[in-house]
Order: structure tokens, then C-alpha cells, then sequence
């Protein structure tokens, strides 16, 4: 593929994953609230519409710099993330040695944007929703790293595309048992979602986001999505294999096992319920970093 | 186009809850046409939901102007004059779904203006800033932002003992997820309260959870009548929890279910609490969050002393709840957990008398528990001697684990 | 001029100007950020240098990094949330005296300086090269590094708990006597705090 | 890009960490300084692995040592601070006055 149908085709999937997930989303609560979905298909573009149609407020004295950046870098860092991952073997958008690394970055740089969305606001609801993201969002970040160095060690490279291919005989899930549920958790805190939604959550009026309105809260939205986007992405490259697969051609695998992640990423989100920040922390530190050391020495003896 | 998409969205509603709401407004709520939004930032139209204190009209004006534009406001159950338009007002017993739809489509469109500003848009002292970015000036210090108060010197940590600045914020009346009409006055180290005073009190409950429990005392009432409106108030109560917790779609559902149970529809809760509990809803709140002393307990009566593990019940006294073996559930522990777990357990009793008894009726003037507690005393205790040291989640859930009854007793105005 | 050297220069110019607004900047969040923004840039020529993991690592770090900085900007100054500006200097004729000297110094040496030109051959395999070495010959050097750093968590969370050596450390962790009854042992701070100095 | 604008580049952000560090009160502020002097030293040590010692892996080693000093620095730092914090209630440099006289 030439890099003109490659940046495309990147446009294309990450405003494309980030309808199915409005549309997802819309069925799920639906389902489990017993009632027909109202126009399911349609219903995020409607919204969409409302939020172009509405002004872009101001609040007194925010730092107008940051604030309106940090939409548009929360989805540009989340763009690079998707572009880190080949859609087949030949193409790959940003074919980076340590791929692994820059996708560390991205997960680092999200913390500070999100924290930068809640602070410039000047607004108080907005700041104790940025607190509480960077210190759920940190610890999170560092299990993610775990995880992906383990699965960066059976491929002996840093680079996804390395990774993909050392997954032909068998996919990093299976090979990696604890990989795939920790790396989840990661984009449900990445994007800030159900359980992990500390950031935006309704008992802080909508967190980061609750002085923000028009069309930068369509950016922020849209981000949230295409962020939750990349990581069904890497994560669907990671541990599924990616393009890897029988029959289809490589982008259509990578397609569909996004779409899987991400279904079930929809769906841990609206299924579990969200602790208390401070009994969250003690979990990460306490449970989940020590399971990623556990799963870290175990495919590190694997890779031996 | 990009008009005729916005109008097919449902509508970005932002609901101040006012005095004696309309009975049905939980109903309007779980409408697929209506978006609740968190925050007047994200909303369109400004649902005044039943009446507003004169006191707490600058507070709505203030969240008026916070709507981005176009915006409207909409008045549902609350007495305004003539003078407001047809269009923006609805009386309590209609279902204002389709003025509302009408009202918004025509906000887009411009054929319905939008409403300026109520307050003057400018700060609310002269400037005295300076700098890039208008807060302060120089010093040590930094500046005095239109002669704002600087931050308070530090208090010790409740946690840790490091002694960090406090800020002191004003929240409520019409907050989400808030007692409707309470306004605290908070102040917070990090997320943590550090104290709190009360400001203005909450609203008592709502007249719509007390028809029955009125009408006992001049006419014979249906047992089923009175049951179901037991169940309905403890299915709202439990709502809240559930939204509070990051579950908005068991939440609608716990609320779909209270509208049906006040239309007099057979429904059962088991698959609900069975949801719920699969969820990680009783995870979701710490053990021992928001437990009273007993003393507290038996002071408040109702739920929250049955929660405390006190079998005190009216109904036990009445021949007719006698009849049908009535005995009064009860919990152990007395905390958000307990109280959560007595609305579940009186809500399950509830619909099981009605469908035991769907006939009995009780007679005129008989003593009946109220979802709450109707004769309980004045407590000796205040709110704000309970939220110091939470975080601002778990003081949201400990302030939703008790009803409006229970609340109005713990947050009276104190004197000044 | 090539497209690696006009994005040298970018990166170059943005590096020090955003090092230099550091200090310039009224608000504490804005001050751990600008620096962030310098180290990315860094880190962004040390990819142009070829040393893609080096750079990129840096971005990472530095963005943890200057995170947890800006939290703790914001929870030491008196200042919430950092959104109050202030200017916190001293002896700032003789800083700048310093900085300036020091810069012309070294650019002075550098020009003078002939360095041999040896570069890394475009087809290396540094990031291959890197892992080797550390896990390698190098491999007494890492893992020193590593314990050090397992010796610095072990030591910032005994210096920063609040349980001190003798007693708790914000009720005064005083020393005992040296004889019975005596003064406490060791030099007593003066009452006049910091912190204290601003609210006058 | 050549050696020698990379060094004086780096001469740069050291001697803006140098004015930091001698000017800031701030017990942080001046952690920042350096930081940024430290990110010079960065800047040139991989200037001259990438272009005197033609890459040679030691070469990369010393930044990431450099890195981990960074990483000490700021760990130490921030806990000195909070001990200082939480026995004196200061955060600039003129509130500590034990060790003058």
C-alpha cells in the first residue's frame, strides 16, 4: 500500500472503530435496560450534531492554550498508537523500531493531557477529576509496560510488526494467559470508561470534561473513542496475532479482532462497577502490579 | 443538515430538581428521547423540575448562564405566571416529552431564540490581576484575583498528617447525584473534605411518596396502595446508589421499575438485585463506609434504624400487616452496605404483601410506616460531623444511602 | 539544509526556548510542563541523532516525570492548583551572571574544540546494540543502577512517611537527651517556617 | 545538525539550568533546574556517540545512567522535601537555616 491509501485507510479506521463503539455502546445500555435501542445506527451521529450545533463556552480566566489543545493531542497521541500497528505484513503507517516504547509514551503523554483537560478548565470539579485520573492512570501505565515487554520477549524486538510475526505459531494470548485481561483494564483507564472512569465520572459533573462544550467537546469525546480504538488495536496485534490469520486477507483479520476487543471492552465497561479511587489505588498496587510481575517472570522463563 | 441531525438527538437536559417534582419525572428521565447530562455545560434545555426556593433562584440563574447557547429553559410542575411562554412550561401531571422534543427542535432551527444571560456577565469584584493569564500579580503570594480570598493557611492532613492548602467551595442546590436543595459548604484538601457547613438545608420528601400515607389519615387506604408506594421510594433511593457507583443502566432500570410499580404494574426486583450484586455493586462500597452509632440510628428511625439492626416498625402493630405475619427485616452493620441492602430487603417485603394481600385495605387513621421515618424526632446530629475525612466519591455515596426524610433531620440550617 | 536539519533547528529552538520560559512562567503546572516540553524536544533530536530508543525512552520518562513533578508543584506551593501566578527568586542578577558565563564558556570551547568525526553508520542496529551491551559487558553498571534505584524507593518512602525515627514527623520527631532531663539532642530549627513567612 | 550546533545547544539548556537552579526559592522549581542541566548533559552525550564514537554501545549506556541519576535525583528530592514539609512546614530554600551559621 502507498502511504496516501495507508493514511486513509488510518483515517478511515479510527473514525470508523469509533462509531462502532458509539453504536456498541448505544445497544449494550439498551439490552440491559430492557428497552429497544433508539435509532442505534444514527443516534452518535445526532449527537455529533448537537454538539457542533452548541456553542464553545468559556469559563473565567481558563488557560485557553491547554485547554483547547488537549482535546485535539488526546486524539492525535491516540491516532499515533493506531498507526504504530501494521494492517498487513507489507504496511505499516509508522514502522518504528521501538514501537513498544512510543506506545509507552503515548499512554505516559495521556496522563498529562487528560490531567492538562481538567486543570486549564479552572474550574474545581473539573481539577479533582484530573487528580484522581493521574493517580489511577499512572500505576495502570506501569502494569501496560509490564505486559508488553513480556510480549515484546518471545519476539526478541521492540517493534509491533516483529511482535506479529513471532505470534504465527502461536498467539501471544495463549502463550501469555495474564497479558490480554491486564492490558483491557489499560484501555477501560486509557479512555476512562465504567469501572476506570475516575476522569469524567457523573459525581464530579462530568470530571475534566465539565466546563467544556461545542465542538471541543466533540474532539474530547471523539478522542476518548479513538483512544479506547488504539488499544483494541494493539492490543488485538499483541496478543491476537493482528493480520495474522487463515482465508481472509491480513487488514480484514485485523478488523474483525479489533472489533472483538473492543466489544469486549464495551462490555467490561458497562458490566462492572466502579470502586472508590482510593480502594482502586490499594487494588493496582496491591493485586494487579504484583500479577504483572508474576506474568513478566513467567514469559520471561517461557522465552528461555 | 447539520440542524436536521442535531434535532433527531435526543434532548441534552440538564434537571434542576425543585420542591414536590412531578411524580412522573423519574419516568421522563429513563426516556430514550431525553439525555440527562451531568453537567449544564453539556445541556441544551434547563429542566426546572417543581418548585424552586426563593433563596435558591441565584443559584439557578447561575447555572442558566453556564448552558451553551442555543438554550432554553423549561418549567415542569412549578406555578409560573402567565408570562412564561406556552412552549417552556408544562403542568406536573403531563408527560412533557413532546413539548420538550417541540421546544428543542425549535431551538435548533432558530425559530425559538435563545435566552440570554440572566446575570451580568462580568466577575463578581473589580479586577485587580495582573499577568499573562489574568489571575494575580507578584509576590509570594501571587495575585488577588478580583479580590478574591486567598487560599487558607494549611490544615493538617485527616490522612497522613501533611499539611497541605485547603479550598473552600460552595456545592449544590441542583448538583447531579445531590440531595435536591442541600447546599454545603465544603472545604477539601485534594479530594478529601475537610469540613463541611450547611447552607441551606435539603428539600423534604416529595409529596408524590407521601399521597398514600396523607390519605390514611382522613380515608380507608388499599395495603397494596400504600406497599407499592413503599417499594417505588426505595427503588429511587437504590437508583441513586447505582448511578453513583458507574451503573446508569441498572440505574434506569431500577428507575423504569419505580414508574412501573406507581402504575400499578407486578414487577419483580430479584433480577435486578441479582444484576446488581453481579456487578460488584456491594464491592463498590467499602465495608463500614458511612456507618452511624447506633445512637444516630435509632434518632433517624426508619430504614436506617432497621439497618442498624432495630426490628422498630409500625406496621408490626397493625392487625392487618399481623394478619399477613408481618415482621420487620433488619441488618447488622448500619453502614451504606446495610442501608442499601434494608431498601433491597423492604422493597422485596413490599411487593410480596402486595401480592399477598392485593385486596386488604387498612383503616382510616391506622399507624403505618412511611418509607421513611414520619415521627422520628429531631436528631441531635449533623451531616457535617459525618462527611469530614471522605473522599468526594464516598461522600456522595454515604450522602445517597439515606432518603430525603433522614437527610432533612441531619442538615437543618444552623444558627449563625 | 535537509529536512533532518530544519527539524533539528525546530526542535532545537523549541528545547531551549520552552527550558528557558520554565523559569519565566507565573504558574507552577505551566513550569513542570514547559520543561516537559523541552525534554521532549531533547528527545526528538536524540531520534534524528539515531538513538531512537534513547529518545523516545526520554519522552516516556520525562512525561511520568514531570506529572508526578507538577502534583507535587502543586501540593508545595501555596498556591492551589497552581493556577495563581508568582515570581520566587533570589540572588537573581548573580544567577543570571552564572548562567550566561557558564553558556559562553562552553560554546567558547566548542568552537575552539576539533572533534574527530566518526558517526554511527546509518545501517546499525543501535537499539540491538544497546540491549547487548546492557545486558552484556555492561551488565555490573545496569544492575548497580538498578539496585541504586531500589535503594532510592526504599529510601524516599522512609524519608517521606510520616512515622520519623523518633516519633511522628509532623508532631517534631525530637531526638531524646543526651543525659536525663538535657535538651534534646542535635540542632534545633528556628520557629520562623517557610511557610509560615507567606501569610504575614 | 553538526556537532558542534548539538553541543552548543546542549551549552545552552545547561547554563538556563545553571541560572534555575542559583535563582529559584522553591525547593521544586529548583529541582527543575537540574533537571534541565541534566538534559544537556543528555543532549550532548548522545551527540557525541552518535557522531565521534560511531556507535559505540557504551555510549548510549551513559545516558541511560544518566537518566537513572535524573530518576534518583528527583526520587530523593521530592522525599526530602515532604521530611522537610512535614517538620517545618517549608518549601523554599531560605526556610531551612539549621546548617548556616
Amino acid at each position: 500500500m502507498t502511504p496516501i491509501v495507508l493514511t486513509v485507510a488510518w483515517v478511515a479506521f479510527l473514525l470508523g472503530m469509533a462509531w462502532y463503539i458509539a453504536v456498541l455502546d448505544g445497544l449494550w445500555s439498551a439490552a440491559r435496560e430492557g428497552r429497544p435501542p433508539r435509532a442505534p445506527l444514527a443516534n452518535p451521529l445526532y449527537r455529533c450534531a448537537t454538539m457542533l450545533r452548541q456553542q464553545s463556552n468559556l469559563t473565567e480566566a481558563p488557560d485557553l492554550l491547554n485547554w483547547r489543545l488537549a482535546p485535539a493531542l488526546y486524539a492525535g497521541l491516540a491516532g499515533t498508537g493506531v498507526a504504530l500497528v501494521p494492517f498487513s505484513g507489507a504496511s505499516v503507517l509508522a514502522d518504528l523500531e521501538v514501537g513498544i516504547v512510543w506506545w509507552g509514551a503515548v499512554e505516559a503523554l495521556t496522563v498529562v493531557v487528560v490531567f492538562l483537560h481538567g486543570w486549564s478548565a479552572n474550574s474545581q470539579l473539573g481539577l479533582i477529576g484530573a487528580y484522581r485520573y493521574v493517580a489511577i492512570g499512572l500505576p495502570v501505565m506501569l502494569i501496560s509496560m509490564f505486559v508488553l515487554i513480556a510480549a515484546a520477549l518471545p519476539a526478541e524486538s521492540l517493534a509491533v510488526p516483529k511482535i506479529i510475526e513471532s505470534q504465527r505459531e502461536l498467539w501471544n494470548v495463549i502463550r501469555q494467559p495474564l497479558g490480554l485481561p491486564l492490558f483491557l483494564l489499560l484501555g477501560l483507564s486509557l479512555s476512562f470508561r465504567g469501572p476506570f472512569n475516575y476522569a469524567d465520572s457523573a459525581d464530579i459533573a462530568g470530571g475534566t470534561a465539565a466546563e467544556v462544550s461545542g465542538a471541543p467537546r466533540l474532539v474530547w469525546e471523539f478522542a476518548r473513542l479513538a483512544m479506547l480504538t488504539a488499544v483494541a488495536t494493539v492490543a488485538a496485534s499483541v496478543f491476537l496475532g493482528g493480520y495474522l490469520g487463515p482465508w481472509l486477507p491480513g487488514p480484514v483479520w485485523l478488523v474483525l479482532k479489533t472489533a472483538a476487543v473492543l466489544l469486549a471492552l464495551v462490555g467490561l465497561s458497562h458490566q462492572l462497577a466502579r470502586i472508590s479511587p482510593s480502594r482502586m489505588m490499594t487494588l493496582i498496587w496491591t493485586v494487579l502490579l504484583p500479577l504483572s510481575f508474576v506474568h513478566l517472570v513467567w514469559a520471561g522463563v517461557l522465552a528461555l | 443538515m447539520l440542524e436536521r441531525l442535531a434535532a433527531r438527538a435526543p434532548v441534552p437536559l440538564f434537571v434542576a430538581m425543585g420542591r414536590d417534582r412531578a411524580p412522573a419525572v423519574e419516568r421522563l428521565l429513563q426516556s430514550a428521547d431525553i439525555d440527562v447530562t451531568a453537567t449544564p455545560r453539556h445541556a441544551s434545555i434547563l429542566l426546572v423540575a417543581g418548585r424552586v426556593r426563593d433563596s435558591d433562584q441565584a443559584y439557578l440563574d447561575r447555572i442558566h448562564d453556564q448552558l451553551p447557547h442555543p438554550r432554553a429553559t423549561f418549567w415542569w410542575g412549578d406555578e409560573q405566571g402567565d408570562d412564561v411562554d406556552e412552549a417552556q412550561r408544562a403542568a406536573s401531571f403531563d408527560d412533557p416529552v413532546i413539548s420538550l422534543r417541540a421546544l428543542y427542535r425549535n431551538l435548533i432551527s432558530g425559530a425559538h431564540a435563545s435566552e440570554t444571560h440572566r446575570l451580568p456577565d462580568e466577575p463578581p469584584a473589580p479586577w485587580r490581576g495582573k499577568g499573562d493569564h489574568g489571575q494575580g500579580g507578584e509576590g509570594m503570594m501571587g495575585g488577588v484575583p478580583y479580590g478574591r480570598m486567598m487560599p487558607m493557611p494549611p490544615t493538617p492532613d485527616i490522612r497522613d498528617g501533611l499539611a497541605l492548602d485547603v479550598y473552600t467551595t460552595q456545592i449544590g442546590p441542583f448538583m447531579p447525584y445531590w440531595p435536591a436543595g442541600l447546599v454545603l459548604e465544603v472545604t477539601f484538601q485534594g479530594d478529601v473534605i475537610q469540613s463541611a457547613e450547611v447552607v441551606q438545608p435539603p428539600y423534604p420528601p416529595r409529596d408524590v411518596d407521601r399521597v398514600p400515607f396523607d390519605r390514611l389519615l382522613h380515608e380507608t387506604t388499599a395495603l397494596a396502595q400504600i406497599e407499592r408506594a413503599r417499594a417505588a421510594h426505595h427503588l429511587v433511593c437504590i437508583a441513586r446508589l447505582l448511578s453513583l457507583v458507574g451503573l446508569p443502566t441498572l440505574s434506569r432500570r431500577a428507575q423504569i421499575l419505580a414508574a412501573r410499580v406507581r402504575a400499578n404494574e407486578t414487577i419483580a426486583i430479584a433480577p435486578l438485585r441479582k444484576a446488581a450484586a453481579r456487578s460488584g455493586l456491594t464491592a463498590a462500597l467499602a465495608p463500614g463506609l458511612g456507618r452511624i452509632d447506633d445512637r444516630l440510628a435509632r434518632e433517624l428511625g426508619g430504614p436506617a434504624q432497621r439497618a442498624a439492626g432495630h426490628a422498630i416498625d409500625d406496621r408490626s402493630d397493625n392487625p392487618m400487616y399481623k394478619r399477613l405475619d408481618f415482621t420487620p427485616v433488619t441488618q447488622t452493620q448500619s453502614d451504606c452496605r446495610a442501608r442499601l441492602a434494608q431498601w433491597f430487603d423492604e422493597a422485596e417485603q413490599a411487593l410480596a404483601l402486595v401480592s399477598a394481600a392485593p385486596d386488604a385495605m387498612i383503616g382510616q387513621g391506622a399507624l403505618v410506616e412511611a418509607p421513611w421515618a414520619l415521627r422520628a424526632p429531631p436528631v441531635d446530629y449533623r451531616l457535617t460531623e459525618l462527611l469530614p475525612g471522605l473522599e468526594w466519591s464516598e461522600a456522595l455515596l454515604v450522602l445517597n444511602s439515606f432518603d430525603s426524610a433522614a437527610l432533612c433531620r441531619m442538615a437543618p440550617l444552623e444558627a449563625p | 539544509m535537509n529536512v533532518t536539519d530544519i527539524a533539528f533547528w525546530i526542535f532545537a529552538a523549541i528545547a531551549v526556548v520552552s527550558g528557558w520560559r520554565v523559569f519565566c512562567t507565573d504558574s507552577m503546572v505551566r513550569a513542570s510542563f514547559l520543561l516537559m516540553l523541552s525534554f521532549i524536544a531533547v528527545g526528538l533530536i536524540m531520534v534524528l541523532l539515531n538513538a531512537p530508543y534513547l529518545g523516545i525512552a526520554t519522552v516516556f520518562m520525562m512525561a511520568v516525570e514531570m506529572m508526578v513533578m507538577a502534583l507535587f508543584m502543586v501540593m508545595y506551593m501555596m498556591n492551589p492548583a497552581g493556577l495563581n501566578p508568582m515570581m520566587m527568586v533570589h540572588q537573581h542578577r548573580f544567577s543570571i551572571a552564572a548562567g550566561v558565563f557558564v553558556f559562553a564558556a562552553l560554546t567558547g570551547l566548542i568552537v575552539v574544540t576539533r572533534f574527530s568525526s566518526n558517526p554511527v553508520a546509518p545501517d546499525a542496529e543501535v537499539v540491538v546494540g544497546l540491549g547487548k551491551e546492557l545486558l552484556g559487558d555492561s551488565m555490573l553498571i545496569f544492575e548497580t543502577a538498578g539496585v541504586t534505584l531500589l535503594a532510592t524507593m526504599v529510601a524516599s518512602v522512609i524519608l517521606s512517611s510520616r512515622s520519623g525515627r523518633f516519633g511522628e514527623a509532623d508532631t517534631g520527631a525530637v531526638p531524646p537527651p543526651l543525659e536525663p532531663g538535657g535538651e534534646p539532642a542535635g540542632r534545633q530549627p528556628e520557629q520562623a517556617s517557610g511557610h509560615a513567612h507567606h501569610h504575614h | 545538525m553538526t556537532l558542534t550546533t548539538i553541543l552548543i545547544v546542549a551549552a545552552a539548556l545547561i547554563g538556563i539550568g545553571l541560572y534555575g537552579t542559583l535563582s529559584q526559592q522553591s525547593f521544586v522549581m529548583l529541582m527543575m533546574g537540574l533537571e534541565l542541566m541534566l538534559n544537556g548533559v543528555m543532549l550532548a552525550a548522545v551527540g557525541f556517540w552518535s557522531l565521534t564514537a560511531g556507535g559505540l554501545p557504551t555510549g548510549q549506556l551513559l545516558t541511560i545512567i544518566a537518566m537513572a541519576v535524573m530518576a534518583v535525583e528527583m526520587a530523593v528530592g521530592f522525599a526530602l522535601i515532604t521530611a522537610v514539609y512535614r517538620n517545618r512546614q517549608a518549601d523554599v530554600t531560605e526556610g531551612l537555616t539549621t546548617l548556616k551559621h
